[in-house]
């Protein structure tokens, strides 16, 4: 393999943060800086803060993370299946398909048990 | 090219870093991410042994795959026994979790 | 070992992935962690680079760093009393340091030529080869044929599957709010 | 380049570099100066679709109003609230700029010019994607604010979910082409795979909308809910990166639907003058970035939990149904797995064309029937319970 492509990418990740990075730095410089106390107050639609942004958040969030996650890892075994697609036969689609179908079975008990559902 | 003890110490020193975080942290979330890195020093040495050892034979990689899939479930599940646990303690600490001690 | 581009990418990436990993079992504030855990995946990410697997090392990105690690720091989000704790170490954290540096030193003392140069070759393997031949270059569909070939991983593939499936029916059950439990009162 | 570079006294190790971080700069700094041109044409099209005149008074047509609106930005004072995590608030921006500007790294803008043709192009823009995530959580969690925090929660439930249709749209394309790099797909695509895939278009642009969080799908920053999400806390240049990295991005997603579904460069002449492939390539992407601004501008936003059924309960089956009915027909018809000209490819794209008319009736047919039952139980409860609408609008599942 040709690492050459690859210097490419690792200097655009060395480089690539210095063009953001630059007018940050200049407006930094340029900008007035006169902090104060009620400037710096959180902003919480005018009034002051209540309590703090540490609240519990509902757990809903977590499980579409989790489909999301399960889901990511499958569709990682779809992209080689799909590369040498033109060069399997029909038996290669036959799996795919069984492992799509055992896929949504966990999708479907998941809509089912309404873990996907907002309310 | 580098030669191949050299990315087997680099696992090593990441296994062992796991190793201490696994043993040592008290926050459960903190154990999880402490055994990523072990499986992530797994998967080097799986990936750095089937580059010099058998490059033309892809058993590295789809180990290497297996090994990201297992991370992946374990993961999932863990997290969900840390947030179950949390729900019904408020707490993470893995010391605190004892139901099954006695 | 002299210093070539390769080996200097190495050594970058290497020193990347070893950081972030201490960081990420020292750092006091979780979410801090979550993020050095992300920036030792995007080392072995790069050291995956060097070693000719750039799937491998797509995956680890977007496994590990956009699913996995956004998991943990999601669940680091959701228990939030615990990101600033007294204590991260429990009492033994000593003992455990020291265990873990000897389980380090066992590892380098097997792998690294050292032993070859004491004459012991109890291994039978040599970890000090610099040259291995080429990968090809259609790797990755080969892969892809490998993991559909019945005789191949077809099994383990399919098994995989499975294995995703339970966990994330498990884990639905885990921590879907449990409504008649609930009713009851919800003891543990 | 590198020749002119080793003739000066460079080792060709260092001319290669320099040459590539020339390269580098190039396609950066296109990108961002791209972004001062693009924010004014978003902002005519935008009053067009509004009834405005848009920008017209800083230089002719009102050109010049980005620059101008960047000068004043960057002469705004940096505020950063009390209780912020310094080092992560900042990073924030600079990431989710890098994230995108990291995706031009592999577009081909002509038949000799892209960034690096990675071989595994298309899992690359994946893997980047991932990064755009990571810093709208960490912009929402450093802000030490609540509706910031809400926000990076309804991140992760929002981009991370709409990435799955994203990928299985992009898988079609890859398994077309039996290649996952960009330049190659291009190449392959004798005809464009729009014909092919039409219904594989659409949920790329449906998903590529959610990942960009715009319009409808703007409620990582909704600004009457969540006043403006996880850039509630930010000002002066850095909130100016943020709305960089949105412009960008969205534009970037005009630029991938053209090169993986409207042939990239492709055109008359292209593969001979680069120029004017480079020139297709933006026509094609204003167009497909057009059409993602008339969406923005056209539809009201819509709730969380209908943003999340939508995607799990209909764009999902939908794109894996998709990618093994394309899959299967591929396989059926023979001679796909060598197309090397236009004629090979009329027959495959005719019976791919066929099949996702067939696909666009039947889920339309579905969509219909769904409807008109999910309307006649809400008609119902509402007539039998005597209840007030709203309480039973969101009740279905």
């Amino acid at each position: 393999m040709n690492l050459n492509e690859w210097i490419f990418i690792g200097l655009f990740f060395a480089l690539g943060w210095a063009l953001p990075a630059t007018p940050i730095v200049l407006g930094k410089i340029l900008a007035p800086k006169r902090p104060n106390q009620v400037k710096q107050q959180t902003y919480e639609c005018g009034v002051e803060m209540v309590g703090s942004p540490w609240t519990q958040f509902r757990a809903q969030y977590y499980i579409f993370a989790l489909v999301f996650l399960v889901f990511d890892v499958e569709l990682v075994f779809l992209f080689p299946w799909a590369l040498a697609y033109n060069q399997l036969g029909l038996f290669a689609l036959f799996e795919m398909t069984v492992f799509i179908f055992l896929l949504v079975v966990a999708l479907v008990y998941t809509w089912r048990k309404g873990a996907l559902r907002w309310s | 090219m580098v030669p191949l003890w050299m990315y087997l110490v680099v696992a090593a020193a990441l296994f062992s870093t796991g190793l201490f975080g696994v043993l040592a942290r008290r926050n459960a979330i903190a154990i999880l991410m402490s055994i990523e890195l072990m499986l992530n020093a797994v998967n080097i040495n799986l990936v750095a042994f089937w580059r010099y050892n058998t490059p033309l034979d892809l058993s590295g990689q789809a180990f290497a795959v297996f090994v990201f899939v297992v991370a992946a479930a374990e993961v999932a599940v863990g997290l969900a026994l840390i947030i179950s646990i949390y729900r019904k303690r408020q707490s993470v600490i893995a010391e605190d979790v004892n139901m099954l001690k006695w | 070992m002299e210093l070539t581009a390769e080996s200097i990418v190495f050594l970058i990436m290497s020193a990347i992935t070893l950081g972030g990993g201490l960081l990420v079992v020292s750092a006091r504030n979780l979410f801090h962690a979550g993020l050095y855990l992300m920036v030792s995946l995007l080392g072995v990410a790069g050291l995956f680079v060097l070693l000719s697997a750039p799937f491998l090392a797509g995956v680890q990105v977007v496994v590990y760093i956009g699913a996995i690690a956004i998991l943990i720091i999601l669940a680091i989000m959701l228990t939030p009393s615990v990101t600033q704790l007294p204590a991260i170490f429990n009492r033994q954290w000593a003992f455990n340091l020291a265990l873990a540096a000897f389980f380090f030193v066992l590892l380098v003392s097997v792998v690294s030529p050292i032993m070859g140069e004491l004459g012991v070759d109890a291994w039978n393997a040599d970890f000090t080869q610099k040259n291995p031949a080429d990968v090809p270059a259609d790797s990755i569909v080969n892969l892809g044929k490998d993991l559909v070939d019945p005789d191949k991983y077809m099994l383990p593939f399919e098994v995989a599957s499975v294995l995703l499936m339970a966990a994330l029916i498990g884990a639905v059950l885990l921590v879907s709010p449990d409504k008649a439990k609930a009713d009851e009162g919800g003891e543990d | 380049m590198t020749g002119l570079l080793q003739d000066i006294g460079f080792s060709r190790d260092l001319a290669v570099l320099i040459a590539k971080a020339a390269g580098v700069i190039v396609v950066a700094v296109f990108g961002l100066l791209w972004t001062l041109l693009g924010i004014w044409l978003e902002r005519k099209w935008a009053a067009r679709f509004q009834d405005r005149v848009g920008p017209n008074r800083v230089g002719p047509f009102g050109l010049i109003q980005t620059v101008a609106d960047t000068v004043k930005i960057l002469l705004k004072e940096d505020i950063m609230n009390k209780g912020v995590d310094r080092w992560v608030f900042n990073l924030a921006p600079i990431l989710a700029v890098l994230a995108v500007t990291l995706i031009w790294a592999v577009v081909p803008f002509s038949a000799a010019w892209i960034g690096t043709d990675l071989n595994i192009g298309v899992f690359y823009l994946l893997a980047v994607g991932a990064l755009g995530t990571v810093a709208v959580i960490m912009a929402g969690w450093s802000s030490n604010n609540k509706y910031a925090l809400l926000s990076a929660y309804r991140a992760v439930a929002q981009l991370v979910s709409y990435e799955v249709p994203m990928v299985l749209a992009l898988l079609v394309p890859v398994l077309l082409s039996g290649s996952m790099s960009t330049q190659e797909i291009v190449r392959q695509q004798h005809i464009w795979y729009v014909f092919a895939a039409p219904l594989t278009v659409l949920l790329f642009l449906i998903s590529g909308q959610a990942e960009i969080g715009r319009g409808p799908f703007d409620l990582l920053e909704a600004e009457s809910e969540l006043v403006s999400g996880f850039h509630i806390e930010y000002s002066g240049m850095k909130f100016g990166m943020f709305y960089v990295a949105e412009f960008l991005h969205a534009f970037t997603v005009g630029v991938l639907t053209a090169i993986l579904f409207l042939g990239g460069w492709r055109g008359p002449f292209a593969e001979d003058v680069a120029i004017l492939g480079f020139f297709y390539l933006m026509i094609k992407s204003l167009f497909a970035y057009w059409v993602l601004v008339w969406v923005r501008m056209t539809l009201p936003r819509v709730r969380i939990d209908h943003l999340l059924d939508f995607n799990w309960k209909f764009l999902v089956p939908v794109g894996l149904a998709n990618l093994l009915i394309v899959a299967l027909v591929w396989k059926a018809i023979p001679g796909t797995d060598q197309i090397s000209s236009f004629g090979d490819a009329v027959v495959p794209t005719l019976a791919l064309l066929l099949v996702n008319v067939a696909m666009f009736l039947v889920i339309g047919a579905l969509l219909a029937d769904r409807g008109r039952r999910e309307r006649a139980r809400i008609e119902a409860r509402v007539a039998g319970a005597d209840l007030p609408v709203e309480t039973v609008a969101g009740a279905g599942d």
